[in-house]
């Protein structure tokens, strides 16, 4: 009986790693490698080791998983620091405004998912750099223009360029990371 | 695709590799190991879990530098995840949602429970199944749902680094006493004559540093995952 | 049981608790305890040594006093202790290298000297999983230090290193995993008797088989070279001197234990394969070096090219040859080292890393002038210089056949015409940079060609006193000066009329980028290749 | 039988990983392998059949106690591993704006 079971998993188990593979969207796939954990897990108990169990479920269907979905939704996260407070984006109930429209039509053609803040102070070089805010929104008062600050390194930045290239009053500029060489 | 095709040709050339191989292994295999550890493994070591008895006493050079590389891997991750701007008062829309009233109940609920399967797993390590590493991956998960409670009481991680850091060395200094009474390095310094409650005492105070190095470390690297780039 | 029995244990130890310490205290004078840790290092080894000449029964440590075949244990042949000697050389010297820029810097302390124990530990273990897992440990640190700047472009290095080295170490477990199951033991010494008895059984060839290309994608032989290249671009250049100086060879040190010390007489010697193998690696190199126009890109490539022809001389049973292969390891790892060590100095004061725009380094700055001379000559093989004395001792394994010396001929080409390339460095007109004062990176550089020098002139005693061997070199034949005069010839021609011009293919092997999963394609392919070499 | 079956799930890592067009896929794949490693070594220790190595009852035969207790070391390695690798990605991200393999290499110049 223990034999069947035996097979039936590792059969199970063969499927997952399958689907894994061949499988696109990765919000799916962390499913999958939990289950594939659990599986694996059990199978350790069939060949008669608990101890490799308890680890297998503990840290591969527990705590791995768990780091995956953080660094599966950060790769989706689009920062912007929005710093022009004229109505470029209006802050009501239902956030609206120019900007954000373009900044949506972006995020969703990407499916990336936008967040916008308001409150971090600092110089725009450092904040791109350190603390991997994707885009900063500031207005232009002399050519009265909306200068958008990016990552010249970033393949995100040559995409909104050809978005925005039939908007007269945006300008992109992108930052250049600084030779850092011992 | 022709590439796809080629790869999937040579994979089973590689299987049929395995095949034949683990075919003769299976024709005669040897299980020196095995009778060794059930003849004597239980005398020698003083811990029922042979498994425990062997990577606390056998092997125990392999489980310091296995909680090395978890050192290393815990000061690469923060190291790489820090950032010098001091601006935390940043409010990001995301965080903005608060978890569900029902998930904040229940984790409640689950949280004492998971704590003393933990504390169990690493005290009776060398009882039951279970042990240093295991028991600090549960505790581990256990703390984890704390910030799922509320994610505002993330402790710093340097004061975790420099804990877990004393702790890698206090491991190091049980495991060498044994030089003093025994001449030789990493194993039990009860002589092996000694009664298994004065042997377990060695195992049991391992097991002890060990699962809080591990859980130390597994926090210490999800906060660090938590806090990147905030 | 006198005290010095137990050394071995603490050479791994040392190092890594000075690390920790380092790491816990805040107090900036608390960094200079990295020099104690050296020195007490220093003192250990020739403590050691001594106790290792008198009995010879003492090799073998075993940890916990179990019997040899349960516990873990260290062993102490010659082979291992030249490279401790080696390893605990580099690292003193970057420290000093590295000291005068990261004297405030604990954590990045606490990994160089984690990484030096943990070296010292792979070098010394007899046991094959604590082999495997100071080979993760290992990776892990070093991905670590590559991404150490946290620049764009060190990210995508360091990950691409850690994902390929560790696939290449699961393949080495599960190499472990068949030994383990047919033998009971996994201690490489008493497998060396084990093996023979059985030798034949397709368990154990097949075991053999995937340790080897687990093992050879992290000593970067031919088509598993990609990470190389990739991880010295970005790393800063003590990082990357002690990547190509020490790490790559711990992994050839492993490739050496494994196919002399454990299957020895085994009937599938795959000397003539590994031969072969060395010989494209070192051809391939040589191609991609000639093309690149950044400065540690020529020398990583130089890297590859050099640790072809070590396989070259490692893989041969022919004794002369086998010792050129260890020479030419010790020696790479002291002029390689020298060249990055200068080439990270030019690039801090010229502000750029490609080669045509450092100009006049003779005049501006005369002692790494002198410095970079001493280390191109013994990398392209003057006599008097430690690489002649290596790559003639390794031209055995390449006599008589009229092929292989053509082919090694064509090596020793490649490598002089880059480094006539490289050389253009030193000409030019005094340039008006400011030389920032830094009196231990010179002694350290110093230290290094004075290395070279010394085992160049000085081969035949060191020799005796390491291997107990004689090797006679005809150092002052006036041949040899007229042969490498000729090789100097050749080589200026050929940079001249065709490196200069910059043709296609140049160019074309200067942009070859190779993705990730086409580089495990080529993993799938070797571990293929090798496996239908020795079952058919 | 069942080691071969084991075997199967290694070799689709090894395909998942040679296939990958996306850094975290890559990430996956490794630790597919991993757990397939780690499972062809308990099988192999299981051969024979035998009780769980623990001695408070009367037993007569045990499995191997030693691939368990280096199972659990290669478990912990894998782990810190495919921690190490996911923040890096997470940085690649943000400094290159995509995960893809091709993107991110082709920008180095």
């Amino acid at each position: 009986m223990i034999e069947l079971v035996s097979y039936l998993l590792q059969i199970i188990l063969i499927v997952i790693a399958i689907s894994v593979v061949i499988h696109k969207r990765n919000f799916t796939i962390i499913i999958l490698i939990a289950t594939f954990g659990l599986v694996a897990a059990s199978l350790y108990i069939i060949n008669k080791a608990p101890d490799v169990a308890i680890a297998e479920v503990a840290i591969g269907s527990a705590i791995i998983p768990l780091i995956y979905v953080i660094s599966i939704s950060r790769q989706r996260e689009f920062i912007v620091l929005d710093r022009t407070n004229d109505g470029f984006i209006e802050y009501g109930f239902e956030l609206s405004g120019e900007g954000y429209q373009i900044l949506s039509d972006f995020v969703k053609e990407f499916d990336l998912s936008l967040n916008i803040c308001v409150d971090i102070q600092g110089q725009a070089k450092k904040l791109i750099e350190e603390l991997n805010v994707d885009l900063i929104v500031t207005k232009d008062n002399q050519t009265n223009q909306y200068v958008f600050y990016g990552k010249a390194s970033s393949v995100l930045m040559t995409k909104l360029k050809n978005q925005v290239k039939d908007k007269p009053h945006i300008k992109i500029i992108t930052l250049k990371e600084e030779k850092k060489n011992d | 695709m022709i590439r796809r095709i080629s790869l999937i040709v040579l994979l089973v050339v590689i299987f049929f590799g395995f095949l034949y191989s683990v075919i003769d292994l299976e024709a005669f295999f040897s299980t020196y190991g095995k009778d060794y550890f059930f003849a004597n493994g239980y005398l020698e070591t003083g811990s029922l879990n042979l498994v425990t008895g062997i990577y606390l006493d056998y092997r125990l050079f392999d489980s310091l530098f296995e909680a090395g590389i978890l050192i290393a891997a815990v000061s690469g991750v923060t190291w790489i995840s820090q950032h010098e701007i001091t601006e935390k008062n940043a409010s990001f829309m995301l965080d903005k949602q608060i978890t569900p009233g029902l998930f904040i109940t229940f984790s409640r609920m689950v949280y004492p429970f998971m704590l003393m399967f933990g504390i169990y797993v690493i005290l009776f390590g060398h009882v039951s199944p279970g042990g240093g590493f295991q028991g600090g991956a549960i505790v581990a998960t256990a703390i984890l749902i704390l910030y799922y409670i509320d994610s505002k009481k993330a402790t710093s991680i340097d004061k975790i680094l420099t804990i877990e850091k004393i702790l890698f060395l206090t491991i190091l200094a049980v495991g060498s006493i044994s030089y003093f009474t025994k001449g030789t390095f990493f194993t039990n310094p009860f002589a092996l004559s000694a009664s298994e409650a004065v042997k377990s005492i060695y195992l049991i105070t391992l097991n002890v540093l060990i699962g809080i190095k591990v859980s130390l470390g597994l926090v210490a690297i999800f906060t660090a995952f938590l806090k990147e780039g905030r | 049981m006198p005290f010095a029995y137990q050394l071995p244990i603490f050479f791994v130890f040392i190092p890594v608790i000075f690390g920790v310490i380092i790491y816990l205290f805040k107090k900036p004078w608390i960094t200079s305890l990295s020099f104690l840790a050296q020195i007490t290092l220093f003192i250990a080894f020739f403590v050691y040594h001594q106790f290792w000449l008198t009995n010879p029964e003492h090799h073998l440590i075993v940890f916990g006093g179990w019997s040899e075949r349960i516990g873990i244990s260290f062993y102490a042949d010659s082979l291992n202790l030249t490279f401790t000697l080696l390893s605990i050389v580099i690292f003193s010297i970057l420290l000093l290298y590295l000291f005068q820029f990261r004297r405030k810097d604990h954590k990045f302390l606490f990994f160089f000297l984690f990484l030096e124990g943990v070296f010292l530990g792979m070098i010394q273990t007899n046991d094959l999983f604590n082999m495997f897992v100071f080979l993760e440990l290992v990776t892990v640190i070093v991905t670590v230090l590559i991404s150490y700047q946290k620049t764009g472009p060190s990210f995508q290095a360091g990950i691409y290193y850690l994902l390929l080295n560790t696939v290449g170490a699961l393949f080495f477990l599960i190499g472990i995993i068949f030994l383990y199951n047919t033998f009971g033991t996994i201690n490489i010494l008493l497998l060396k008797d084990l093996i023979p008895l059985q030798g034949d059984r397709t368990v154990v060839q097949f075991a053999y088989i995937i340790m080897i290309s687990g093992i050879s994608v992290k000593a970067a032989l031919f088509p598993l070279f990609t990470w190389l290249p990739k991880a010295h671009g970005v790393a800063q250049s003590g990082i990357s001197a002690l990547l190509s100086g020490l790490v790559v060879k711990g992994a050839l040190y492993v490739f050496i234990r494994l196919n002399r010390y454990m299957y020895v007489n085994v009937p599938l010697q795959l000397s003539e394969l590994f031969f072969w193998l060395g010989v494209v690696t070192a051809l391939v190199g040589v191609a991609f070096a000639i093309s690149q126009k950044d400065m540690k890109q020529i020398l990583a490539y130089h890297t590859v090219s050099q640790v072809g022809i070590m396989m070259m001389g490692i893989s041969q049973s022919y004794l002369t040859a086998y010792y050129g292969g260890v020479l030419h390891i010790i020696n790479h790892a002291l002029f390689k080292s020298l060249l990055f060590l200068a080439a990270g100095v030019l690039i801090k004061h010229y502000q750029t890393k490609k080669v045509y725009e450092v100009r006049g380094v003779m005049r501006t700055f005369p002692l790494i002038g002198i410095v970079l001379i001493v280390a191109m000559l013994s990398i392209s093989g003057a006599p008097l210089l430690n690489g002649f004395v290596s790559k003639s001792m390794v031209k055995y394994a390449v006599k008589g056949d009229f092929i292989k010396e053509a082919l090694f001929f064509l090596i020793n080409l490649g490598t002089v015409t880059s480094f006539i390339k490289f050389s253009t460095v030193l000409f030019g007109p005094k340039q008006n940079l400011v030389k920032q004062k830094n009196p231990l990176q010179d002694i350290s550089m110093i230290l290094l060609a004075v290395g070279c020098l010394g085992i160049g002139l000085f081969y035949k005693e060191l020799g005796q006193w390491i291997y107990g061997l004689s090797v006679t070199v005809k150092l002052w034949e006036w041949v040899n000066w007229l042969d490498y005069a000729i090789f100097l010839a050749i080589g200026l021609v050929f940079y001249h009329f065709v490196v200069k011009k910059d043709y296609k293919p140049f160019q074309f092997l200067r942009h070859f980028k190779l993705t990730f999963e086409s580089a495990n394609y080529l993993f799938v392919a070797y571990l293929v290749v090798v496996l239908l070499v020795v079952f058919t | 039988m069942s080691p071969i079956l084991t075997i199967i799930v290694i070799l689709i890592g090894l395909y998942g990983l040679a296939t990958s067009k996306n850094i975290i896929k890559s990430v996956f794949c490794v630790t597919i392998i991993e757990a397939g490693v780690i499972l062809l070594f308990l099988n192999l220790g299981n051969l024979e059949g035998g009780s769980i190595p623990i001695l408070g009852n009367v037993i007569e035969n045990i499995v191997d106690p030693i691939p368990q207790a280096l199972m659990i070391t290669t478990i912990v390695i894998g782990s810190t591993i495919t921690a190490l690798a996911l923040m890096l990605c997470i940085k690649i991200f943000h400094n290159y704006g995509s995960v893809e393999w091709k993107e991110v290499l082709g920008r180095e110049e």
